[in-house]
């Protein structure tokens, strides 16, 4: 097994994950964009601790994945709000801070 | 007092080492993620992109355990699919997604963030080759025990992980108080 | 047969490939078995008991055939799907939930080697594909395009996470106790602990995490969506909830991974604090063989069995006997009382764990 | 002789282990007050006075202390080494003061070319182009050139604050923090302490039941601490913490009554003028930490400024990046508007800011980092440089501006930055003691001048306004007046009151006049600074006048404060006559009588020559003649300017300024006037905005020069004073420098008219550029790598 193998697969999703981001006007969309990005994250998390043979790797990526269930909690609460409020979860009518 | 524990058995990995083997899921794995990840990206049903995210988030931890790291596989299940997926089908039925393809999902200049990834892929790919083009992982690596993360995450890493909890704690209090209609 | 079983040449001999499709077989017994058992002895025939009459007599010698004629009818029914429907979800979302059942049953122990697949992180696992039904009935509440579905669907998902949390945090307790995730481990540590000193029945965590056992049969009760905690399914109110629009086969599947998860919940209980596939040390001195010996392989898989068809009689008892909670007094109950107390559970027992 | 300077090896008194209890008593005091003070119920007053007072005499007994240890050292030449700072300072890299042997001079913070400095400087002791000569000198020379005497070493305590990771051979040490005690340390202890002090007595009758009392009180503390934590830094990191905790204070402090717009504004200016500097600040202590080997440590940076282990031009780009800090903070030209609007705060509070905290930060800044500008502007020999030229600059156009206001604190302000343009021009031309010592001098007038104005507005309804609302009130206030009329006496450098002192001391460092060999032939500062002694006279003569003299204008009858106000201005204005005395030059003390010790006495105590991480700079020689003109040019302004308002009063008992005068003839000073009111006519001369600011003052005081050489009527020379003032205000102060700013908001928010575009609010579209910039980044640098 190479370590390439799951760096690309990583690099890969990031990037899928980073189209999303880019692409996407529905809030949830893009918080799933969001946590495409992360996974991909973990994953290189997780090889490189297979890799050195070192736990903190993997315990990383847990706490990422506890950080990415709060992100998800918060973000999602933030989209009901606008959707409460605007009857639309579109992201780019939300541009109250516009300059 | 107390009898020592003396178990039985050692208890079988999930990760199986046979190279072949191991590839041949590996790459299954990886195309069904990234076939997947596409498709989410691009589908125009926010609950069918949320299933796609499904694939790929098991997808993943299926990688996971290739890594010999079960614990975060099982985390991965029970937090990404068994939480956060389910939080996201909440989210998008709540705020009424529609049955069918739905025209309004993405914006018209997808170009550009195509451009921005495939640039970032690039960069990224070409570094991840120049930096390491052959490096191999060790055939005969261990898969990591529960025991162990669960140590080394209550000596060594226990301030990330203290801080991890008062995240939590604060993204509850913050997302009912965002979300509380008064 | 016992040095079938107590060889490991036998095993080692089996090519992995081998090795792994005959545990898929079993695997799929293991579930459909005891779910067709449960379906005819408590829901065919002991509510009919309970409700004074006498249940399927037709079928077979006492009515023992109804469960191939519910099978028949159900799999020459028309495949419907309502019009509206996203196809491609609709017809998944069986899947997804039967999944879910089958993933949960391949981490319960059944003998000393007789494990699907024996994980490090068992218990863990468990609770985790454990919550991919959710997804599953989400899936079918939405494409059904159809109101009752999609209440259904939400209000089974939002029932689910909220007994979850309970019910992870009542298997905390055992976990602390045993000191280890792993389910094989688990009923190791319930054979070999002693109450006190007193080891003849070993320590079945019933005894001492009574409350963490409570707990989970009621987080069960209502993972299962079944009666005091069935308003995801509430026919007075929701006709069937997300199973209103499926039909024939799809309608079957729904109905399997609703008893067979009841099943494989019920497994897990008795791994977790009835002492497993083991039987009390006590019995196994009186013949003289280890409380793990290799014939337990054989005896293993019957005394789950039993203790099963014991914990699913409860959990049929109390379906048959309770009435219905409100939908607010539901989540009230879950976040106010089962929280806590499993908290508390926890507390007590990691000072317990530590004082003696 | 040898074995004796063994035997006296001396040792740090151990209150300079303890010093660090100032500061920590006055942020308990804070917090006490903060947290405590309602709870009590208890007036914040009853525990912050007690807590200034206990620092007050900790940091006399510091003082007296450091004097005894500082002879001692002088007269042992030999510092023992001791673990308390001995040690630290080995590991933070700061000269190590080792046992001596055989007496000889090897301490490595005591430089052995010392005495041979103090041999040279005994020529210093001759006053004007060496007509008179002393026999001092040889005593001097005896006591001082034997090459045992010098100045003790810094005694520093630090603890390790955290492990950078510093790798010895990385160059990088432990992050440390600690005090830091030397004679500058010291004397600002006393200053802070002392000034504070009674500001608190002060204040307790001035805001007697504001609103907002133990808040004030408490901030008061804070403010107090926050200074004296700066002042005692050991490292730079230390010092910007301390740094902006004062501008924190100073921000809460000046919108005080933040309820009225103005004084907000006014509190948000003062903030975010000094955000300007503080980029400096942080820029220049970054090179600086990496210049000096990742170290924060104060003398371990200037010990490598001093011996050049950092180049010449690294110190001149941090020095450049510190001047930037500290004209926003000592408000220099360009960034001193905010002191102005600082007046917005309570008056003890200014009093507190522009005599003791705040502003002189920054000076203190320069003092304590004087090695890095000492080195990096090439002060030794030199003619120019930018903190001389920027000190002479405020000096003159500060002074200028004072002449025009109707405000009195207003008028203090620009005096105030009059007097700090003095200090950064002194500590620019070399003259360091000189400018630590107008520090010392300035706070005590000052704050005696800011709480006289306090004074003089609590009797005229909390009016300022001296045009309007004041006059005559010295029959009503005569203990104000006595000793409002003594502090600005002090200031305008009327002998033999504190200001002569230090001012005189100023303008010979700058080592222009004849026989007066200072640091270089700093010229144009001179000039600016003989002006600006001039002008100072002038304004306060005006100030005097409006105030104290001629019939009161205000409503009902004015009355003297009570004496928690007086019994500090009574005491200040005792200060100011005495406080020049402690450093008159040696000749002077000779030829009057007294012992020759007496003389430079604040010179011995505070600069810390002769040691490892203090440049060698040359003091000027002291000159009877220069300090005769530039007492002569100020009682001439004064003069004027009197005889100006008494003419008018002759005409009319309420006027305030002339109204058919020159001014309203001659329509380029009508021009001028009214540019002035039309504050943001010039706003639009950003372009070239220095040039066009210096040309037109110049042409235009050319011009003053020639109506007053043509038109000499004491009359017209008074209006001309006047007039000049109005055009610098106008050109230098709301055009250059108002413009300067204004131009920069207004050019900012063009930039922003066409960056707004870029900010649509939209998140998608920050992300795509975050991304692709990533993205960009890391390909030009795996590309360049």
């Amino acid at each position: 097994m190479y370590l390439n193998q799951f760096l690309f697969l990583s690099a890969v999703l990031f990037c899928i994950g980073v189209y999303g981001v880019l692409t996407r006007k529905n809030g949830v969309l893009v918080l799933m964009s969001i946590e495409l990005i992360l996974n991909a994250v973990n994953i290189n998390l997780v090889a490189f601790g297979a890799f050195n043979a070192d736990l903190g790797g993997q315990v990383f990526a847990l706490f990422i994945i506890a950080v990415a269930a709060a992100e998800v909690g918060v973000g999602l609460a933030i989209v009901l709000l606008i959707y409460r409020n605007r009857r639309s979860i579109d992201v780019t009518e939300a541009d109250l801070m516009k300059g | 007092m107390m009898s020592l524990l003396l178990f039985a058995q050692e208890i079988e990995p999930l990760t199986n080492t046979e190279q072949w083997v191991i590839n041949t899921f590996f790459y299954v794995i990886a195309l069904v993620t990234v076939v997947a990840a596409l498709k989410m990206v691009t589908t125009n049903n926010v609950v069918h992109a949320a299933l796609y995210l499904l694939i790929v988030l098991a997808a993943v931890a299926a990688v996971y355990i290739i890594l010999g790291a079960e614990f975060a596989a099982a985390t991965q299940v029970l937090v990404y699919i068994g939480a956060i997926l389910v939080l996201l089908l909440f989210g998008v039925m709540l705020t009424r997604a529609k049955i069918g393809s739905e025209d309004d999902l993405n914006y018209d200049q997808r170009w550009i963030g195509g451009l921005v990834s495939v640039v970032l892929f690039a960069v990224m790919g070409y570094s991840l080759w120049e930096g390491f083009e052959d490096t191999k992982l060790d055939p005969a690596f261990q898969p990591q025990r529960t025991g162990d993360v669960a140590e080394s995450i209550f000596t060594q890493y226990i301030v990330p992980f203290e801080a991890v909890s008062v995240l939590l704690l604060a993204a509850l209090i913050g997302a009912v108080v965002v979300a509380r209609r008064d | 047969m016992t040095e079938l079983f107590a060889t490991d040449y036998f095993w080692e001999t089996w090519p992995w490939w081998a090795d792994t499709i005959f545990r898929l077989i079993f695997a799929i017994v293991a579930v459909l078995l005891p779910a067709g058992a449960t379906v005819y002895l408590y829901l065919f025939k002991m509510v009919s008991f309970m409700q004074s009459r006498l249940g399927p007599m037709e079928a077979g010698p006492y009515g023992s055939m109804q469960l191939v004629a519910e099978l028949g009818k159900n799999l020459q029914k028309e495949d419907i799907f309502p019009a509206r429907a996203d196809r491609t979800v609709f017809a998944l979302a069986p899947y997804v939930v039967l999944a879910s059942t089958f993933l949960l049953a391949v981490v319960v122990p059944f003998g000393p080697e007789a494990t699907f697949v024996n994980l490090d992180t068992g218990v863990y696992f468990a609770l985790a594909v454990s919550s991919v039904s959710v997804v599953g009935i989400l899936m079918a509440g939405w494409a059904s395009a159809s109101k009752y579905s999609l209440l259904g669907g939400l209000r089974a998902a939002g029932q689910l996470i909220a007994y979850e949390l309970p019910l992870i945090l009542a298997v905390v307790g055992v976990v602390i106790q045993a000191g280890t995730l792993n389910l094989q481990n688990i009923v190791t540590a319930q054979n070999q602990q002693e109450i006190f000193g007193w080891g003849a029945i070993g320590n079945p965590y019933i005894i001492t995490q009574l409350l963490g056992f409570i707990i989970f049969l009621i987080a069960v009760q209502a993972e299962l969506t079944q009666v005091p905690f069935d308003m995801p399914i509430a026919e007075s109110e929701l006709v069937s909830g997300y199973m209103t629009e499926y039909s024939g086969f799809r309608f079957l599947m729904f109905f399997i991974g609703e008893f067979a998860t009841a099943n494989i919940f019920a497994f897990l209980g008795a791994t977790l604090f009835l002492g497993g596939w083991a039987v009390p040390p006590f019995v196994t001195d009186l013949f003289n063989i280890a409380w793990d010996s290799p014939i337990m392989n054989l005896v293993g898989p019957f005394v789950m069995l039993t203790k099963m068809l014991l914990l699913t009689f409860i959990f049929y008892w109390v379906r048959f006997t309770f009435p219905r909670f409100r939908e607010d007094q539901l989540q009230k109950f879950a976040w106010k009382v089962l929280i806590p107390l499993s908290l508390i559970n926890i507390a007590l027992t990691a000072v317990f764990k530590v004082a003696f | 002789m040898l074995s004796l300077f063994a035997a006296d090896a001396v040792s740090a008194p151990a209150i300079f282990d303890w010093v660090w209890l100032i500061p920590a008593i006055m942020a308990g005091s804070f917090l006490t007050i903060l947290l405590g003070s309602k709870r009590l119920k208890v007036p914040a007053h009853f525990i912050g006075i007690p807590a200034v007072i206990a620092c007050l005499v900790l940091a006399l007994v510091t003082a007296f202390s450091w004097i005894g240890y500082s002879s001692d050292v002088a007269h042992s030449g030999e510092v023992k080494s001791e673990e308390s700072f001995g040690g630290t300072a080995e590991t933070a890299g700061a000269p190590v003061p080792g046992f001596v042997d055989a007496g000889a001079p090897t301490v490595a913070c005591v430089e052995s070319k010392h005495g041979d400095d103090y041999d040279d400087d005994g020529d210093h002791d001759a006053f004007g182009a060496g007509e008179l000569a002393f026999s001092g000198e040889l005593e001097l020379a005896v006591e001082e050139g034997e090459g045992g005497g010098g100045t003790p070493c810094p005694v520093i305590n630090d603890v390790t604050w955290f492990s950078n990771g510093g790798d010895p051979e990385d160059g990088g040490s432990d992050i440390t923090v600690g005090t830091l005690v030397d004679g500058q340390s010291v004397m600002l202890l006393v200053v802070v302490t002392f000034i504070s002090t009674l500001v608190h007595i002060y204040s307790t009758d001035y805001v007697n039941g504001d609103r907002r009392y133990t808040h004030y009180f408490a901030f008061l503390s804070l403010f107090t601490a926050s200074m004296l934590f700066m002042v005692l830094s050991s490292s730079t990191i230390q010092l910007i913490v301390g740094w902006e905790l004062v501008g924190v204070c100073s921000f809460a402090l000046i919108g005080h009554w933040w309820e009225e717009k103005p004084n907000s504004d006014a509190a948000l200016k003062a903030f975010l003028t000094n955000r300007v500097g503080d980029i400096g600040l942080l820029i220049g202590m970054i090179i600086l930490y990496f210049a000096a080997g990742k170290t924060f440590d104060i003398t371990t940076i200037n010990t490598m400024a001093v011996s050049g282990e950092i180049s010449q031009n690294t110190l001149l780009v941090a020095g450049l990046c510190l001047m930037a800090a500290v004209m926003s903070k000592s408000g220099q030209f360009v960034l001193h508007t905010w002191l102005p609007d600082a007046m917005a705060g309570p008056t003890p509070v200014s009093a507190l800011i522009h005599a003791a905290t705040m502003v002189v930060a920054g000076v203190y800044l320069i003092g304590r980092l004087y090695a890095v500008f000492f080195i990096g502007f090439g002060i030794s020999g030199g003619t120019l440089n930018a903190m001389a030229l920027v000190g002479g600059i405020t000096c003159v156009g500060a002074g200028l501006l004072a002449f025009v206001q109707a405000d009195i604190k207003k008028v203090l302000a620009y005096s105030t930055v009059s007097q700090l343009g003095y200090m950064v021009l002194a500590l620019g031309v070399g003259a360091y003691t000189a400018g630590m010592f107008h520090l010392f001098t300035h706070a005590i007038f000052k704050a005696c001048l800011f709480l006289g104005a306090g004074s003089v507005s609590h009797a005229c309804h909390h009016s300022f306004d001296m045009k309007a609302d004041m006059g005559g009130l010295r029959k009503f206030m005569p203990k104000t007046f006595w000793t409002f009329v003594i502090a600005s006496g002090a200031l305008a450098g009327i002998p033999p009151l504190a200001g002569f002192w230090s001012k005189d001391e100023i303008l010979v460092g700058a080592g222009v006049w004849a026989g007066t060999d200072g640091n270089g032939t700093f010229t144009l500062p001179f000039i600016f600074g003989m002006m600006a002694a001039a002008m100072t006279a002038g304004y306060m003569t005006r100030v005097i006048w409006l105030t104290f003299f001629g019939d009161y204008r205000g409503h009902g009858v004015p009355h003297e404060s009570g004496p928690r106000i007086t019994t500090p201005l009574i005491i200040l204005a005792v200060g100011s006559v005495f406080a020049g005395f402690l450093n008159m030059p040696k000749p002077f003390v000779e030829k009057i009588g007294l012992p020759s010790s007496w003389g430079l006495w604040f010179e011995h105590q505070v600069e810390p020559a002769g040691i490892g991480s203090f440049p060698a700079i040359d003091h000027g020689k002291p000159s009877f003649s220069l300090a005769i003109v530039a007492t002569l040019l100020g009682l001439g302004a004064a003069f004027l300017v009197w005889n100006y308002y008494k003419a008018l009063y002759a005409k009319d008992h309420k006027a305030t300024e002339v109204t058919d005068g020159l001014m309203s003839k001659i329509p380029l000073l009508k021009a001028g006037h009214t540019m002035l009111t039309e504050k943001y006519y010039l706003d639009h001369l950003y372009t070239g905005a220095i040039a066009g600011g210096t040309k037109g003052p110049l042409a235009r005081a050319a011009y003053w020069f020639n109506q007053n050489v043509l038109d000499k009527t004491v009359d017209t020379a008074g209006k001309t004073a006047v007039a000049t003032g109005r055009f610098v205000y106008k050109y230098i102060d709301q055009g250059a420098i108002d413009g300067a700013v204004n131009a920069s908001g207004a050019s900012a928010s063009g930039g922003g008219q066409v960056l707004r575009r870029l900010q649509t609010g939209r998140v998608r579209q920050y992300a795509t550029l975050m991304f692709g910039a990533a993205a960009l980044m890391a390909a030009v640098f795996i590309v360049a790598i």
